[in-house]
């Protein structure tokens, strides 16, 4: 289980390689799937606005350990070999990642559903709020897209 | 038996003075005017009885969508509160 | 839609972050969600027996037309901005990756579902062979794991 | 009207020769022995009615799980042959 908060912008992609890295160098064995969702800031807002940045409060302390019983009980859950999450905190500049979601684990199957299941456990359970900054007006956003907005 | 001694302790329920430290974020923190404050109520309260106290309008019950944790887990509005406990009431969350 | 086939070991994350970049500076705008997957090489094999590497036949112009043509399909139905598939061929060592899927959608749920359909279609319609190598002995694998195993 | 000068084209169905590539891939190529091959058979013949002649069991049916292609796109093993198709059997698909 990795959790962390970065207030700085950080590669997704880099985050996640060398978390696998880290892993295969303790387990000396790569887990045949890995599962992952990255998340960023989208140009424009609920109404069509163009959105500028997003800034993330959260609650220090409250959030991390939240993010990480998430993630042990999702693992748990799935029988699943390692979970990652990456989630920026403070001001998020559009088209930023916000969020990553990393899963590995034997079967394609397990790992899927379990990044599935975390990133919505973590949207609803985790507590992060979001205001939308668009032309230097800052609203926040109550509640989470659905799926499919 | 209950000792004479010790007459801060309850002798019966509720009686006895509780400091909590009572936060806000978000939304809430900027509707309600203060990010946090340290409150001496009575052991026991519930966050539920204790928002009428803090909301500038009044109101009984807590606004739609928040949640209350205690000591930085999720709970019920209807736990009761012990001394030295950290009250957080939260709007809803949007994370990811 | 970009399918390519690689004779010889790719880094997964390299080739996603290189293609991303690349439609970022066609389009300017970094959708909101990637689902990826990364598929790697089992270093046990179905009967627990260790293995040494993976081979891959495939049916050069096929494989790729299929996986075009997949890719296509599965990006229609499910509405989303991109989609990127890598796999090897030839001879793949234990836990090398050997299938890449990579989803960009202006929604969570659309991306996490065209990468999964996309990642069965393309185990049992693009025409692949397995043939797991283990102590010198060569075994060809007669269809694909289940989800869950 | 039926041309005299033409006698290649057929008469009647099924009556004029049609070069195939035939292809054969992993466990399937090594079983037979071969991966390629041009055979000149009858236009209109189906991949189902052409095994038999291949298979050096000379079974009468493709083996479970075999899937045909003609000219790189998946067939129904009942699609007849034209001149010139290249006609792949392949074993079940074991990908990604």
């Amino acid at each position: 289980m990795s959790v962390s908060l970065h207030p700085d912008p950080f590669g997704p992609f880099l985050q996640v390689e060398q978390w696998q890295q880290q892993l295969v160098a303790g387990q000396g064995d790569s887990p045949a799937a890995a599962s992952l969702f990255i998340g960023r800031v989208r140009g424009t807002g609920a109404e069509g606005q163009p959105v500028d940045a997003l800034e993330l409060e959260h609650y220090p302390g409250m959030t991390e350990t939240q993010l990480q019983r998430l993630a042990v009980s999702c693992a748990r859950r799935h029988g699943v070999t390692a979970v990652m999450v990456r989630h920026r905190v403070g001001l998020v500049l559009s088209g930023d990642a916000i969020v990553v979601v990393a899963v590995l684990a034997d079967h394609r199957g397990t790992a899927q559903r379990c990044c599935q299941e975390l990133l919505e456990a973590l949207k609803h359970e985790a507590p992060f709020w979001k205001r939308e900054w668009s032309s230097g007006v800052g609203t926040w956003v109550e509640g989470n897209t659905a799926l499919d907005r | 038996m209950v000792s004479s001694d010790t007459p801060d302790l309850p002798t019966a329920a509720g009686m006895a003075a509780a400091t909590v430290r009572v936060r806000l974020f978000a939304s809430l923190r900027e509707a309600m005017g203060w990010s946090e404050q340290r409150l001496t109520t009575t052991v026991g309260i519930t966050p539920a009885a204790l928002w009428p106290q803090l909301d500038p309008a009044g109101l009984e019950d807590l606004p739609a969508g928040v949640r209350v944790a205690i000591n930085q887990q999720f709970a019920d509005p209807a736990t009761p509160l012990a001394d030295g406990d950290e009250l957080a009431f939260l709007p809803p969350i949007s994370g990811g």
